[in-house]
């Protein structure tokens, strides 16, 4: 019987390289890829809202967002993706889809998207420069402050974006980007940072 | 043109796919053939204020219902279509 | 060696004599300063010539300062950065510049083309409308080829553009436009109130024309309020100062486009960076503070290099320390004008002569007049003696008739100032005509904007600055923002005094629009013959249509319509006022997508491993779908799909199908919210199966097929086309949110969660054995055709396995987790090693669904019906879907449609194309008996031969008649014979085996 | 007045002072046997026809701005007959045989230069769909060729061959294609018809139709009053509905604004007109230098005139992933036109459900080609009340038939066509 090995491979595994890239000096973004997560994304059945966020904070132990919104629960991350909607982001193995059904069931359908996206890091002195360049939101931390979350476009793409906890005085934003496009939008995010000098890493680290 | 979706707020146009009027209704099933070809064909193609249907397609997949002004491109106001955010319908 | 900078002043200027630059021009070495302009750096070098004309091919000169440059334009750089048309006006000089003159040979100072003058009398406006008309083949031939030849100016780069450019969004309370007195009091207003605030200047340097003209605000020197204002602007962090950036447009919703010039004034962009960028600005208000446009006077011998306009005069001498002329004379019809005479005073300059058109001159400009030695000749200019090499003397027609002649080598002209009405009016506004100034200004503007100083209309320093401040302190407030704005700049308001003088009656040429060589008869000869509607006029003359938009000439131009068709200007009015406000290379508004980066990429998950077999791809869409497989020895592609092709009919392959569109559906009402969008039933369908499904269009038409499952009592899984996965995902959440909103049901898109492979072939199971945990039963009994759902792989990997075959075959369909598609490939290879098993690509796939008559792209193009396809009994009679009603219409269902047949050349070696046309055997081939086409071909292994499917009228009625295939294009013309379109196990025994 | 090279000798000899206005400026009389409303190509091609070819000499046009105001003077100025379906196949290339002699009917030069209409192809399924196409044109006698790769690397070696996310693949060409020059034919036919007594009325706008007991039209309201007419025709595209709305009519049309653009003159650099095959970006340059192109239309409803940046930059990329070396050529201007977009992407020409008005309208963003074409199929329409054999199926009435005519497939939805 042969042997099979079920390897996981990142869909940006061939794109990313480790290290510095583009200009010289301290780079002024950093670009890291967080690998090993589960997503479900969770939508409420019609008129059952209530049930899905009560059913949410059982579960989580804090509301789930009803605006566009990232909020961080214990060991997971719950990221508002659409009206009645958000994503339930967590490390591998943490809050699968076999878990979640049973606490959903009869309030929310669930989908399983923890290969359908890849996860990216943004951050560093340029991040938003960098940002201006893809993303026509405005990302002012006035505006778009710690916790704040969008689904929106970048290149065409559809991208679910939001602002995690700063990272050394620095903002950091994290990006959900669609697994099939995401080496083609590696390579934009890279062409978009490379005057500013970019470290690039992944990490299993949230 | 910025469209301010209800649900995410307000974003650039290329975010958004346009389908159209949003006053014609969807026939009934035995409305017969006259009231379809009215539905499917016919268009007031308002020179003013009119309510369009367009799709979030670039953020939230929300279907919108917009009232915007044709002559000048003014948008007036947003709202969801009926079925976009019906987890709250009697919740 | 550099020549010498001869007509540089020994001190003075904003230049940098600490950092001189080398550049070329036409092929000559000059040097210049930083801080020059390519235009200034030459008017130090004493460079009078250095264009020449649209048409007439005239020799030009500078006679500008800015962007409204008429004349002045050159081809910057060289080889694949060569940039036409490029205005020396402001072009930033940089060590090492190469410009060329442009529209001239074999030289600028010896032009051949200038023979064309000969022909002035005939090439009026419009000449060409009246003839060139016969023979009429003569047109292609030889008119318009020469006449292409003579026109264009500059010459573009003939290689790829070697520069990188990108986009970027910028966000603010408020945007400016310009950063003149205007401008900068704007911002500070902004800025005190708390305001996110975006100044753009086009210029590399702040300050407008305070610049140039100086003055005192707030008791300071101009240039010391300009430092003070921009240190107070910069210590704000939302402020943002983008020099070098043209705001050119304004687009719905408080959206603004601007172009910044990043790297422009280098030779070329440092590595990692852009050449320009493009900046969608969203803002909430916008302070239009462009200034305005000096204006010339058109009068006989106006286009002589040497005359200049006053300001730009100015700008020469007291920015750029640089003397256009030794000796210089002076047309003017307003106050402001008189400027240059002190300019060119202080500067020592000799002045010739002051001509005012005006009955009188200020006391102070008399004084003036005495203290300079020089005259003050009331009247008019009406020609000029002078050539390439500059102006040499000017007539003058005074007042009361006499005629006097003044010496000079430059002659500065200002005919007041237009506003630059521009911005305010690209929404199809129409600006207003205001006597007091004889000059159009903005009336209303797109909403959210607001013009101020000299943009509109008012023209004293103190007054740009009160008009500046005021709005921008309301922008911020509108825009919520209440900080303290201080206080308010203040300075003397100068006196404005004018006479209107658009046309000046001489002998000669006298140009309205210089680069078009439009003049004053042009316009008169267009009212003559009805082109007076000012649209007319321009369309007719070409009048405003050159690189400059008619900057210095669209309100001279209707000025003398007005008063040659009795009406007044107002009367006239303006054409349409259209964006951008400069020209905008194209390659900045493409930005990043250019070449390979035109579009995105969407990968498969097993591409890499398929890349490393050597794939060959092809484009799908935004898909990379390895098209087949070559193998060494195989000679080309026919012979490896052919390998593929039997390769699966006689074991097994696999093909990644992941590029087809997945679609979760969820919820109670599921079943009920397919049966709408399907033409046939899927509420029926069991847990545990699949079926093949139609969608139409809400018109009747075929919209999209694929295969949907019901994996539990609220689960579907949706299958779409590649091609219309995200439309149909849009069209489903249209039912679903509009037309169905009772209907319990969730959608999501899974196409990029599933990895998705095709097994096919009489070994398929053989190989599934070996991958699938053996618990699971594979038989025909455990595992029918058209089952679907969850199991086991070796390993405990879940996958879902569909039963389904597209190529005939014993196949299923396996999908796993996106990350494991990689291994999933491999692994295939390695549990298929025994049974040979080989991995096909799109053309395989492609012919296998050929023989089997499965319909797709090219038959469901959009045009046909679920009847023509051959599937009209699917259509459900006992529910109402999506297209139901409209499918009914009489020429729908008409007996004649054209419908899916099979088609087989009768040579059989012969090879059928796609696109050729049936046409009765028999026949003379012509629109009444061409009875369709050939939809889709392959080279069918089994058959031996090539065979396909098209559309055909009555077809299916056709069966076994013999037609022709007329292929005109590629001169072919043989026998086929229509045919069942299914070629391969019509009985479908061995999908069911 | 005869213009020729002569007649230009000889009034240059006199300062050019003895030139005559193109057209008659004509004051609207009581009554004409037929009121053409929209003085554009369209409606003063009718007119020219109704007076040249049917006898019909006392005619109106009517036009709200300056002739040659709407889409005549604002497009992309292509003339084509590379249409694939019947109906449209026989429609187009009856235009442009009017195009060819045009100049000669008219005595005025419009710039109808035939330098060939190129479609590229970067896939096999475009291959053949062009194929099919350019068969249909052969079989109705009309010229086309199909391209390989190495034909159009000799051809316009320029193309971006090397790098392109869509490699090209090869062209469908149409030589006898090409541009005119839009005003001109404007001007043309104006210039035509006024000399043979066609009344041109400017600054005149339609405000209503004169019906009478039976319902029928006799006539309009205009901002210069009431004139009679034997029969009314429309040919207002970008206004048809709401010109159709005064007579109680709702149309298959929406009205959607189409942006265009042209760059600074340069010296000849496109030998031809292309359109890309894999962006939406079409092309050509004008003889004075300026490279014309378009893309889609922005896609919503408007009557605005002017459109979006998504568009301009939609448009570059297109221009710049096929032509690199445009990348430093600037964009001079852009302008937006209003598209009477129709439900299948096909013009009506047709008799009005109301007596005495006729429809010209549709013509989604190909009007201007279609001018001579169109001028002559509505003049017929209008001179004999019998649709002409090449506008047979542009009937009002193929929507509810299911006849409709949709060369790209995308059913009752205008901004797809």
């Amino acid at each position: 019987m042969a042997d099979f090995s079920w390897d996981v491979r990142s869909p940006l595994d061939r794109a990313l390289v480790a290290g510095p890239y583009g200009a010289q000096g301290e780079a002024g973004v950093t670009l890291t890829e967080i690998r090993n997560f589960d997503l479900v994304q969770v939508m409420a059945r019609r008129g059952k809202a209530g049930e899905m966020a009560k059913a949410a904070k059982t579960r989580f132990g804090v509301a789930a967002p009803d605006k566009p919104e990232a909020v961080g629960a214990a060991d997971a991350t719950l990221i508002w993706s659409g009206p009645d909607q958000f994503l339930v982001l967590s490390k591998g193995g943490k809050h699968t889809i076999e878990a979640l059904g049973p606490i959903f069931a009869g309030s929310a359908s669930l989908s399983d998207q923890s290969h359908a996206r890849a996860l990216i890091s943004v951050s560093g002195e340029k991040a938003r420069a960098m940002l201006a360049k893809l993303s026509s939101i405005d990302l002012h931390p006035d505006v778009f402050g710690v916790g704040a979350a969008a689904a929106t476009s970048m290149d065409h793409t559809s991208v679910t974006l939001w602002r995690g906890a700063d990272r050394g005085g620095q903002a950091a934003f994290n990006l959900l980007v669609f697994a099939t496009f995401a080496e083609s939008l590696w390579h934009t995010i890279l062409d978009s940072a490379a005057e500013y000098g970019v470290t690039i890493g992944h990490s299993e680290e949230f | 043109m910025r469209i301010t979706c209800p649900f995410c707020g307000e974003r650039e146009l290329g975010e958004f796919t346009y389908l159209g009027d949003a006053k014609p209704q969807r026939p009934v099933a035995d409305a017969g053939e006259e009231a379809v070809y009215d539905y499917v064909y016919l268009r007031d193609n308002v020179a003013g204020v009119m309510s369009e249907h367009w799709y979030h397609s670039g953020g939230c997949r929300a279907w919108l219902k917009v009232t915007r002004n044709t002559l000048t491109h003014e948008i007036s106001a947003v709202e969801p279509a009926a079925g976009a955010g019906a987890a709250k319908v009697g919740a | 060696m550099a020549a010498d900078q001869a007509n540089r002043l020994a001190s003075g200027g904003l230049i940098d004599r600490s950092a001189s630059l080398n550049f070329r021009f036409d092929g000559k070495s000059f040097s210049g300063f930083k801080g020059d302009t390519l235009a200034s750096a030459l008017v130090a070098n004493g460079v009078k010539l250095v264009g020449r004309s649209f048409k007439y091919h005239r020799p030009r000169g500078i006679l500008t300062a800015g962007s409204e440059e008429p004349n002045a334009l050159v081809e910057l750089r060289s080889g694949a950065r060569r940039e036409p048309n490029t205005k020396a006006t402001t072009a930033e000089l940089y060590d090492g510049l190469e410009a060329a003159s442009q529209n001239r040979w074999p030289s600028l100072n010896f032009d051949v083309m200038a023979v064309n003058q000969l022909f002035a009398p005939i090439f009026v406006a419009g000449f060409y409308y009246k003839t060139f008309m016969w023979p009429a083949k003569f047109w292609e031939a030889i008119y318009e080829p020469a006449i292409r030849r003579a026109a264009g100016l500059g010459r573009a780069a003939q290689v790829s553009d070697p520069d990188h450019y990108d986009k970027a969004w910028a966000h603010c309370d408020v945007v400016i436009a310009g950063s003149g007195p205007a401008g900068l009091a704007a911002a500070l207003a902004a800025g005190r109130s708390g305001a996110r605030v975006i100044l753009c200047e086009e210029d590399f340097v702040p300050g407008g024309r305070l610049l140039a003209d100086g003055g005192t605000i707030d008791g300071l020197p101009a240039s010391e309020w300009v430092a003070r204002t921009l240190a107070e602007l910069a210590a704000m962090p939302d402020v943002r100062i983008m020099t070098r950036t043209t705001l050119f447009g304004v687009y719905d919703g408080g959206t603004y486009g601007a172009i910044e010039r990043v790297n422009d004034h280098l030779p070329m962009p440092p590595e990692h960076q852009v050449r320009q960028r493009l900046w969608r600005i969203v803002a909430k208000r916008c302070v239009v503070a462009a200034g305005a446009i000096e204006r010339p006077i058109v009068f006989a011998g106006n286009d002589t290099p040497g005359v200049m306009m006053a300001s730009a005069m100015r700008s020469y001498i007291s920015r750029y320390a640089a003397t256009p002329a030794k000796r210089i004379a002076l047309f003017t019809n307003n106050e402001d004008g008189w400027r240059t005479a002190e300019t060119a005073i202080a500067a020592g300059l000799q002045v010739a002569a002051v001509i005012d058109a005006r009955p009188d001159v200020s006391p102070a400009h008399r004084s003036l007049a005495s203290k300079g030695g020089f005259p003050v000749l009331h009247g008019s200019v009406v020609g000029v003696n002078g050539g390439k090499n500059g102006v040499r003397k000017i007539s003058v027609s005074l007042t009361g008739g006499a005629r006097a002649e003044v010496e000079a080598d430059g002659l500065a002209v200002s005919g007041g100032w237009n506003p630059a009405v521009g911005l305010t009016s690209y929404h199809r506004g129409r600006p207003k005509w205001r006597d007091d100034i004889a000059a159009f200004v903005p009336d209303g503007a797109p909403p959210g904007m607001v013009a101020a100083g000299a943009a509109n209309g008012a023209f004293g320093l103190g007054a740009c600055l009160r008009e500046g401040f005021e709005a921008g302190a309301a922008a911020a407030r509108d825009a919520g923002r209440s900080g303290n704005v201080g206080s308010m700049p203040v300075a003397d308001d100068e006196a404005f005094s004018l006479t209107p003088l658009w046309h000046v009656a001489g002998k000669g040429k006298a140009f309205v629009d210089q680069q078009h060589d439009v003049t004053a008869s042009d316009v008169e000869l267009a009212q003559r013959e009805g082109f007076e509607s000012v649209e007319h006029l321009k369309r007719y003359t070409t009048l405003g249509m050159a690189t400059d938009q008619g900057k210095t000439s669209n309100v001279a131009g209707l000025a003398i319509m007005a008063a040659v068709s009795g009406k007044s200007i107002p009367e006239t009015g303006t054409t349409i006022y259209r964006p951008p406000y400069v020209p905008v290379a194209i390659g900045a508004f493409a930005g990043h997508h250019r070449d390979e980066n035109f579009h995105a990429t969407r990968l498969t998950p097993s591409h890499h491993w398929a890349a490393e077999q050597g794939a060959v791809f092809v484009d799908t869409g935004l898909w990379k779908r390895a098209q087949w497989y070559p193998r060494p020895g195989e000679k080309d592609w026919l012979e490896s799909v052919t390998r593929e092709v039997n390769a699966v009919r006689s074991g097994v392959g696999f093909c990644d199908v992941s590029t087809l569109g997945k679609i979760d559906v969820h919820g109670p009402d599921a079943g009920a919210f397919l049966d709408r969008v399907y033409i046939n039933a899927f509420s029926s369908l069991p847990v545990g199966k699949a079926r093949y499904g139609l969608m139409l269009r809400e018109d009747g038409i075929v919209y999209d097929d694929g295969t949907t499952s019901r994996l539990a009592e609220d689960h579907y899984f949706l299958t779409t086309t590649t091609a219309k996965a995200g439309l149909v995902m849009q069209h489903l959440e249209f039912c679903r949110q509009v037309l169905f909103p009772e209907l319990d049901v969730q959608l999501t898109s899974v196409s990029d969660q599933w990895a998705q492979f095709s097994i096919a072939g009489p070994k398929t199971r053989d190989l599934l054995r070996e991958i699938v945990d053996p618990a699971e039963d594979l038989s025909n009994e455990g595992f029918p055709f058209m089952g679907a759902r969850e199991v086991a792989l070796r390993g405990g990997l879940k996958a879902r396995l569909f039963r389904i075959s597209f190529s005939g075959e014993m196949a299923f369909e396996i999908s796993v987790p996106a990350r494991y598609g990689e291994a999933m490939a491999r692994n295939l290879m390695i549990a298929g090693k025994p049974f040979g098993v080989t991995p096909y690509g799109t053309e395989a796939l492609g012919v296998m669904r050929v023989e089997k008559g499965h319909v797709a792209g090219p038959e469901l193009n959009g045009t046909t019906t679920a009847g023509d396809l051959g599937l009209g009994k699917m259509m459900s009679t006992k529910k109402d879907f999506i297209g139901r009603v409209m499918a009914g219409r009489e020429a729908l269902v008409a007996p004649d449609r054209q419908v899916v047949v099979g088609i087989k050349p009768v040579d059989k070696a012969r090879r059928l194309r796609s696109g050729a046309h049936i046409i009765p055997k028999g026949e003379t081939p012509g629109p009444d008996n061409d009875r369709g086409y050939v939809t889709s071909v392959c080279f069918s292994p089994v058959l031996d031969q090539w065979i396909g499917l098209g559309l055909v009228e009555r077809g299916r009625e056709r069966i076994g008649e013999i037609v022709h295939a007329h292929d005109p294009l590629r001169g072919e013309d043989y026998d086929v014979e229509l045919c069942n379109p299914v070629f391969y196990d019509p009985d479908g025994g061995r999908q069911r085996g | 007045m005869k213009y020729s090279i002569f007649s230009l000798a000889r009034a240059a000899l006199s300062g050019h002072k003895t030139w005559k206005p193109t057209w008659r400026d004509a004051a609207p009389k009581d009554r004409y046997d037929v009121v053409i409303i929209g003085g554009g190509g369209h409606g003063l091609a009718t007119a020219w026809f109704l007076a040249s070819e049917f006898g019909i000499r006392n005619v109106a046009v009517l036009e709200k701005g300056w002739i040659g105001s709407g889409n005549a003077g604002r497009n992309t100025t292509i003339i084509r007959s590379n249409y694939g379906l019947p109906g449209n196949t026989g429609f187009y290339e009856l235009s442009m045989k009017l195009w060819e002699t045009m100049e000669q009917d008219l005595n005025y030069n419009a710039m109808v230069s035939q330098r060939g209409v190129l479609n590229l192809y970067h896939s096999d399924a475009q291959r053949d769909a062009f194929a099919r196409r350019g068969n249909t044109m052969r079989i109705n006698g009309i010229d086309a060729e199909l391209l390989d790769q190495a034909a159009l690397r000799k051809m316009m070696p320029f193309l971006n061959f090397e790098n392109a996310r869509f490699p090209i693949q090869g062209g469908l060409l149409q030589r006898r294609g090409g541009t005119a020059r839009h005003d001109a034919v404007v001007w043309g036919y104006a210039h035509a018809a006024s000399e043979l007594g066609v009344d041109i009325i400017q600054n005149c706008e339609v405000t209503g139709f004169v019906r009478d007991g039976n319902g029928k039209v006799t006539g309009v309201e205009t901002s210069r009053g009431k004139i009679g007419a034997g029969k009314v025709g429309m040919a207002v595209a970008g206004s048809s509905s709401r010109v159709a709305a005064m007579a109680g009519l709702r149309l298959p049309i929406e009205s959607h604004v189409l942006q265009a653009f042209v760059s600074e003159a340069i010296k000849p650099l496109l030998p031809n007109v292309m359109t890309f095959g894999a962006g939406h970006f079409y092309v050509s340059q004008s003889d004075k230098g300026g490279l014309v192109f378009g893309g889609d239309i922005d896609g919503y409803n408007s009557y605005a005139q002017r459109g979006n940046l998504p568009v301009v930059e939609d448009v570059c990329e297109g221009g710049m992933a096929l032509i690199p070396m445009i990348g430093r050529v600037r964009l001079l201007r852009q302008w937006g036109g209003i598209m009477d977009m129709s439900m299948d992407g096909t013009p009506i020409i047709d008799m009005s459900p109301v007596e005495g008005l006729y429809i010209n309208a549709g013509w989604c963003y190909g009007g201007f080609k279609a001018t001579p074409g169109s001028g002559f199929v509505f003049a017929h329409l209008l001179a004999r009340d019998q649709s002409h054999k090449e506008a047979a199926r542009f009937r009002l009435d193929r929507f509810q038939r299911g006849a409709m005519i949709d060369e790209k497939g995308q059913g009752a939805q205008p901004n797809l066509h």
